[in-house]
């Protein structure tokens, strides 16, 4: 079986094929990340949601930010795999697995996994509600590429 | 020939996933502008252009068989 | 079946079920930390170890983890199981399971779940390595309670 | 009577893993001076007393009936 660490997906994802990818014997912390899809969004009920994807840059996406982890934290193992398609109220949209000696690196890395992934990779999520949909850009929750682009080489968090 | 992806509410907006567009060579900016005044997307204001899978800035080029794709803001996690 | 939040037990442990433990509608994230035995430590390589509870103490204090950090994040939901008896190099000693609304509470809270255990938590481990073996005092990594005793509030957590 | 728990390294220093006080009342500094001097477990000293469960001060009085249980360096996690 291969081993791919970054992955876009459209089937069920779960936590335990993630944990074995980054699994070695000199880890003593894994910490997983799952994002599930909510009910309630700013006191709006969502039904579903669909993720799209650019497939093959986001996959490459995946990939940059486990680079700029294993640079930034060289201790650690990293594997993402995000879903796509048509998602119910507690599936499980995204999982980020990361292994390391100690613990720290485990938490700091995963952390900064969701946030890079929220802030670079070409995915969008369409909210359904009961009273409509759309599509969802993050300027919604925050301010759209305060920079004007995506901050495409993670500087900002050094 | 210039093969530009469309996504979420652009390829709504648009009511195709993608455009092709006969021209041989053009700035990102130059992009950004035809798509807004010819095809009346409005959102690409708003977006980043990925060209062959990287994100790319206003001044650089675009040349025949290039792949580009206009990114809305992301939502994914 | 019950759903034991904080638990002490001697079987192998998998990450599944203590997510479910902490899954609901309204969660969007949750975070697992998975402790695990590491070959080596401070250079030295481990053969496996030992851990030993006092039990009925030990669920009790996990269980007051669990609420001083619904106090805390009071948007979250905890489940705590440790192992205890011989593990080997990569077995599972601890995990821990957090969900939330948002990602932010669920990091930091199971962050503060795992400092915790390793300071209040009445369980102790058993070295072996390949030249004796010892029980370990966490004194032999940090400071033994620095103020003489455990912070038994939490209260330096605030 | 009041039974005395012991764990880890303690455990083995005593050669069992629990104590039995023939005692009715004292404190746990009375408790800890008894159990490095009669028992010679050095450990105590850096050691914490839990009375019932519950992590005790030095002044505080243990009786007849209590369960003790003395809590060296913990290293879970």
């Amino acid at each position: 079986m291969t081993k791919k660490l970054f992955e876009i997906v459209e089937n069920p994802i779960t936590v335990g094929p993630l944990i074995d990818k980054v699994m070695r014997r000199e880890a003593g912390a894994i910490t997983t990340f799952i994002g599930t899809v909510r009910e309630i969004t700013n006191g709006k009920r969502t039904i579903n949601l669909e993720y799209q994807a650019y497939k093959p840059m986001a996959e490459k996406m995946l990939k940059q930010i486990g680079d700029e982890i294993t640079e930034k934290w060289p201790s650690t193992y990293v594997a993402i795999t995000h879903r796509v398609g048509k998602l119910d109220i507690s599936d499980i949209a995204v999982i980020i697995a990361v292994s390391s000696p100690h613990r720290k690196p485990a938490y700091e890395a995963n952390e900064y996994a969701i946030e890079r992934i929220k802030q670079i990779v070409p995915i969008w999520k369409k909210e359904q509600w009961e009273d409509g949909k759309a599509w969802i850009g993050d300027q919604l929750e925050n301010i759209p590429y305060p920079k004007g682009k995506p901050d495409i080489k993670g500087d900002d968090h050094d | 020939m210039i093969e530009v992806l469309l996504f979420a509410q652009l390829q709504e907006d648009a009511g195709t996933d993608r455009l092709t567009l006969n021209i041989e060579k053009l700035s990102v900016k130059q992009l950004r502008k035809k798509l807004m005044e010819t095809y009346n997307l409005q959102q690409v204001k708003e977006s980043m252009v990925a060209v062959n899978e990287v994100y790319a800035l206003d001044k650089e080029w675009i040349q025949s068989g290039d792949t580009v794709a206009i990114i809305p803001p992301v939502s994914g996690g």
